[in-house]
């Protein structure tokens, strides 16, 4: 099993999460972060004083998955989050050891 | 003999002088005087408080645009109601006063009175009180637009069109319907013409103004999908936009009851009217989304509560309590079907703005004519259609073709981008909840 | 002689119609009648201006209800208020006037001006400002229970019960005590019952209804611990809340000054009064919760605010501005015992509506008999203690009732799932912080 | 004859008994003083409106505040608005009023008064109704302060100075300027000091105490960056802080037109000029800060509305209302320039306190006698920057001494570990949005 | 070393906590997360459009602990977390390679 | 490639990340956590109810790098982060089979 971390614009979520959905995978654990990198933040004001807000709102997806479908994974949310833009963010694969699914004690493939 | 009796009329009549120390003693005449001088007082009072109360309605206007948009764009709704205001009491100071309550011989719009020039220093204040209550409902009628046009407008094109409402088309069309309460003569008054609070004359001229915004600006990314499925934005703070609708309540005592800017014993009636009114409103707006949604819905109710007080601004003064009550009803199911057409047909309004302000004043103002205590006739009702009609006409046209102009001239949309990332930063560099974990929906 | 000296009268006389242009020149007796209707006028302004400011005061319950419980209730929250207001308002108009107001042949109830009757178009308008500032005393002791039923109340069942009380139970009792005011006769205020606001009429009517809802509901999932404990629910944002109670007091003013009806000079030390009891409410109620809890507590100090604004609601006008700080300052310490005693006893009441109407109101009555500036006796503390106990058994007891009832047939309480994922969407499909990251406390 | 003609007298003035039934018939005299009476009772009611109005700029204050500094501070910051009213009033009650407006033989002390002793039961009751308008004016004056001192300040050594600023500075110097207007006589009115509802008397009083405070404590913890960098501390509620805006502009008609403390055709043109200042204080501060930053910012915009209702307050009912037009304008400049002079100069006023009410306090002060309808003269603007001098020297003197001696007694400053944490925490243990997910700047 | 991640029902973080803390495990990360999967959300209605809130507020616990007792607590997290009811979550097993305790800079077993 | 997960106090952020720039690592995301640890929470009072609230905000910071910067990236984020009192956080160590640009679609260590 591979556990996928996708970090993208948010306003892509839908779109990845449908096309996700639509090759079976509908689990996942989606939460909101702060990237720092290459894009670069923009300036407010707040009374006269000017200051940098440097992260870029961003959205985590996390998914665990069957290593063989890792491959169809990877390129589908690839195909679906990007822009072109720079900012469009990353996905890292790691390894996973063991997989339990609380309700029914499922353990590994089944569980995911 | 005669001395004598003048002598003890004088001693009557002097002797009551240590009320006024010093000054003459009072007569029948100067008695009768004071009289009418403490009686100005009450008005100016009521006039000024009332005045007052309708200032607050900003405050309720501001929280109720916020709190039914998206956190992203709460500065800017902010900055333009505090501005429509401001600038709006600048620019009526300056033109629409004049306009609007200027002489006016045509019967088509006030010639005099610009720059409050009626006002000399040492001379008779009432324009006064009189100026701070028509100024207050002006920026009204210019702060209901910015409802419909909510999280897409550019500031400066909105800026521009706020000048021009508070200026210009409300002030023409208010000289129509009601010049005469001071220096004017409107056509339409002429006419017989039934608006005591606004519900055409402040309410529809700001509702289709805002129609006619929401149409050019076309609708909010992302609140139609490809589709053509509606997506609902939902609004960010609902406890802010409930917040504003009871001082909208609250300010609405003022605006109805204070249109009569006299202290007379007909704001009785007329505050009754307005109470039982917007309470028949939301409960029947709430019955309504019950019925319609499964759910009774907190948008739909606190709507309903401001379309049942738009409904009962003509008639507050000349319909009975009961009326009142069937009045604010019917406009409490009217603002559901409204907002729910408007959606259907693509025309994009965050807050209901033109299905409160423009729809129940049209259908507030017939009521005036209907539900007359004093009786209706085919000719009243005409008059009030007619009435309805010019304010559609002369507000919906005007402000067309200025939005279209100000989009020329300054464009009236922000791009894109901007409105991803919400107007606050783009249109102001700030940020209205910092401290708060906040989603961007769209 | 004769008719020279009448002719001077004349002249005298006559000279003055300058100033009703048009009309019949004054004499000493329209005079007199025209003075008379100026202070009408005044009566009539200070009576609708104080029932906007206790209007106001269901802004300030909504946010201060709004406040101290979680964000997944707010919505539900606002719609109680906003219903129990405005279907209150429908149910004071149909029926609830009536029976406090109307022909009281027995002392024991009302029976005549339902549904307004008593006004006629044309005719005097009183009863119509009296009755706006009665229904928004009636719409306030409703309001009263919603806090202490929030956060697991079923909204129909809620309806029902706020119908009742505004349409039955607080008018029944109040024909007893203030019924004289307008057509009616009290058997309560025949004994001579001080009650000059509402300490007992308005708000341990509504405490004790309040009471008798938290018992039959029962605490809120997770408010108390396997073993008993007590488990803090808290209020998702004490801002609002800290608004709600500056606009309860702002209204308060309206409250306890308005309950002359009459421009008078009595008016200001009810003012005094009131502000003074407010002020040392909040002072001891923060001094009691630092001593017992080492830290000067918000909730607290607001509620103690409030707790002293009831305190001085009975007494207002006939005690001193010296007492009146007392009456606060004991209101304070005893708003912070009660609600511990009540969350020992293990009664949930979410913001405190028991201890700071039910307890305060009971302990202001008291006080008003206690610090009567014209004296105090057995008898007046009897009739005293007379008042606050029928009001316990009445409203208790109806309530309690009540409650039952409506649980049998339409269910008082939500399911636990509901109550778990909140009101705002089991009931109202909603929403109230859509942008915001919540979380769910329980 | 005599008798026929006295008898003719008393039949025109008897004959209009049934007026006041059971009554003497009236009088000339007899109505005369009724007049003076309905006035009376206009006066009280006015007065009495205008502070509860006044009362209401607390939530504004406390709106503002909160919106304005970071929500781990945000239950202090309400903490402090609530108590410093509420010590407040009872610390003017004993002490404030008296040497306020006691008795004053030397021109720079009250003597008398103390206790609201100048009441009596049953007595003239015009004190009260004028107490509770200066109480609300000398808490306005104190809650000034704790915004500049917010987020770091000790609670109880905020509440020592609290009590002594209304209960000693601002009545002292009030007695010099205002004292005449009850029991006193001031040395500084003696020389024709105009300043009528306080430009300098409150705003300036509050502005340069909230100075000495801000400089006693310096600035908040990050404020200044290693290399002497300013960085922004961005409020946390732009929304709330826009609603105060709004509720102090409502407040700020009662402060100003109800400084008459009388029912007097003078409010129109006061409240004219209060609404026309603040509009253009708002629209220049907006433009300067477009100019400055490339962006219309809120904050600002917000502060120019406060600035120009500040400026216009000393010379509302003597300038006109082009007048007040450029006051404000001049303010709403001002405003900007000076929240930025203090931030470069390291003065860390998280609200602009000082900035708006000391530095536009003197600036209302001067114009009142520049812009004086009456005209100007060398020796009024002489006497007016006496005044504002005066006002600097005594206000920032006393209280820089008195924060300096509460740090000394009880500690001004929390620590860095309970600023770091929030004072919501380390003062109150509480948390003002536990539902919320929040971040803590710093 | 291993690095256990749990996707849970919010109402079950204390019981938890407490089962962990029973068995010697106190440290622990804990964040709110939306959850995707079999679980259906819910309908709201806003304004007379209704919308499909399809995610799921869940509770994502991170915890890193020695391989040997990775048994131990996978079983005590199931056990307790469980409402045997659609959506009690998932239990994911990482592999980790190192570890450091910033405060005193000790590595591996001793930092955790 | 290695991930790097670390938690530490929510005011040494800036710090930290000031650093990790200096040596040329730009690219990371950050989110806000509830962390539970040696450290204790404090009391707090509600209404006279006195509770215990026991986490303390921390922040977490995901990064992936190259394999050979991991050591350098630890010494500068432990001294960075390190305050020397209870609660300062730890860092941790995983494996990372894979990276995505989305953008470019880059993938390995060109991906980060
Ligand atoms: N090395 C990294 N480790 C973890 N997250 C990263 C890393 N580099 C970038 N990110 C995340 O990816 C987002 C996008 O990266 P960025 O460099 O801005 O653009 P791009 O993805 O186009 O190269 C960042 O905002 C950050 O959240
Ligand atoms: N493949 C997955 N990868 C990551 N998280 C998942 C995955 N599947 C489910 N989840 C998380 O577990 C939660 C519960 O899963 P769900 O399918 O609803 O129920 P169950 O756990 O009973 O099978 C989801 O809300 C989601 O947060
Ligand atoms: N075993 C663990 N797994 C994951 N996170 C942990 C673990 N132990 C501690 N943490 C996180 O590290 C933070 C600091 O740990 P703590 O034990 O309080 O202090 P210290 O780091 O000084 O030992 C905790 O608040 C928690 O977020």
């Amino acid at each position: 099993m591979k556990k996928i971390e996708v970090i993208i614009k948010p306003f892509k979520l839908d779109e990845v999460k449908a096309a996700l959905n639509e090759i079976g995978v509908a689990g996942m654990t989606v939460s909101e972060v702060k990237g720092f990198g290459r894009q670069k933040g923009h300036k407010e004001i707040y009374r006269g004083a000017e200051y940098e807000v440097d992260f870029i709102p961003k959205i985590k997806i996390e998914l665990v998955i069957e290593a063989s479908r890792a491959d169809q994974v990877l390129e589908v949310i690839s195909k679906n989050a990007k822009t072109g833009k720079i900012g469009d963010g990353k996905i890292f694969m790691l390894p996973v050891e063991d997989a339990i699914r609380i309700r029914t004690g499922e353990r590994g493939k089944e569980a995911i | 003999m005669k001395l004598k009796s003048l002598l003890i009329i004088l001693i009557v009549l002097f002797n009551i002088g240590t009320v006024f120390a010093g000054d003459e003693p009072p007569t029948v005449m100067s008695n009768s005087e004071a009289i009418a001088e403490v009686q100005t007082h009450a008005d100016y009072l009521w006039t000024l408080i009332a005045a007052i109360l309708v200032f607050f309605m900003q405050a309720g206007f501001a929280l109720v645009e916020t709190g039914f948009t998206r956190a992203k764009n709460a500065i800017n709704i902010l900055m333009k109601n505090l501005m429509d205001f401001s600038i709006g009491s600048l620019a009526f100071w300056a033109v629409g006063f004049g306009l609007m309550f200027g002489v006016s011989k045509t019967g088509w719009i006030g010639t005099s009175g610009f720059f409050l020039s009626d006002f000399t220093p040492g001379g008779d204040p009432w324009v006064l009180v009189f100026w701070i209550f028509q100024c207050v409902f002006a920026a009204t009628a210019a702060t209901i637009v910015s409802g419909a046009m909510a999280e897409r407008t550019n500031f400066i094109g909105y800026l521009c069109y706020s000048v021009i409402i508070t200026a210009v088309v409300y002030p023409i069309f208010g000289s129509w319907a009601w010049g005469s309460l001071f220096n004017g003569s409107g056509w339409l008054e002429g006419l017989g013409f039934i608006d005591f609070a606004g519900s055409t004359v402040v309410h529809s001229i700001g509702g289709w103004a805002a129609l006619a915004g929401a149409i050019v600006l076309g609708p909010r990314l992302g609140k139609y999908g490809k589709n053509g499925s509606i997506r609902p934005i939902l609004g960010h703070n609902i406890p802010l936009a409930g917040l504003g609708v009871f001082i909208l309540w609250v300010g609405w005592f003022g605006f109805n009851a204070g249109s009569t800017t006299a202290a007379t014993t007909d704001i009785a009636m007329i505050a009754v009217n307005t109470n039982l009114a917007a309470a028949a409103g939301a409960v029947l707006a709430m019955i309504t989304s019950w019925i319609k949604f499964g759910k009774p819905e907190v948008g739909m109710s606190l709507n309903g509560a401001l379309a049942g007080l738009v409904g009962i601004t003509a008639g507050c003064a000349n319909v009975s309590p009961t009326s009142a009550i069937i009045i604010g009803a019917v406009a409490g199911v009217l603002v559901v079907l409204s907002v729910l057409f408007f959606e259907k047909i693509k025309i994009d309004d965050p807050v209901g703005a033109v299905s409160v302000h423009g729809v129940n004043g049209a259908w507030g103002t017939l009521a005036a004519g209907i539900f007359n205590m004093g009786g209706t006739s085919g000719s009243i009702i005409g008059v009030q259609l007619l009435g309805i009609g010019a304010a559609f006409v002369w507000s919906f046209c005007m402000s067309f073709i200025l939005f279209k102009v100000v989009d020329k001239v300054v464009t009236l949309r922000v791009s894109p981008e901007e409105e991803m990332e919400g107007l606050d930063f783009s249109e102001h560099g700030g940020n209205a909840y910092p401290d708060f974990e906040t989603y961007s929906q769209n």
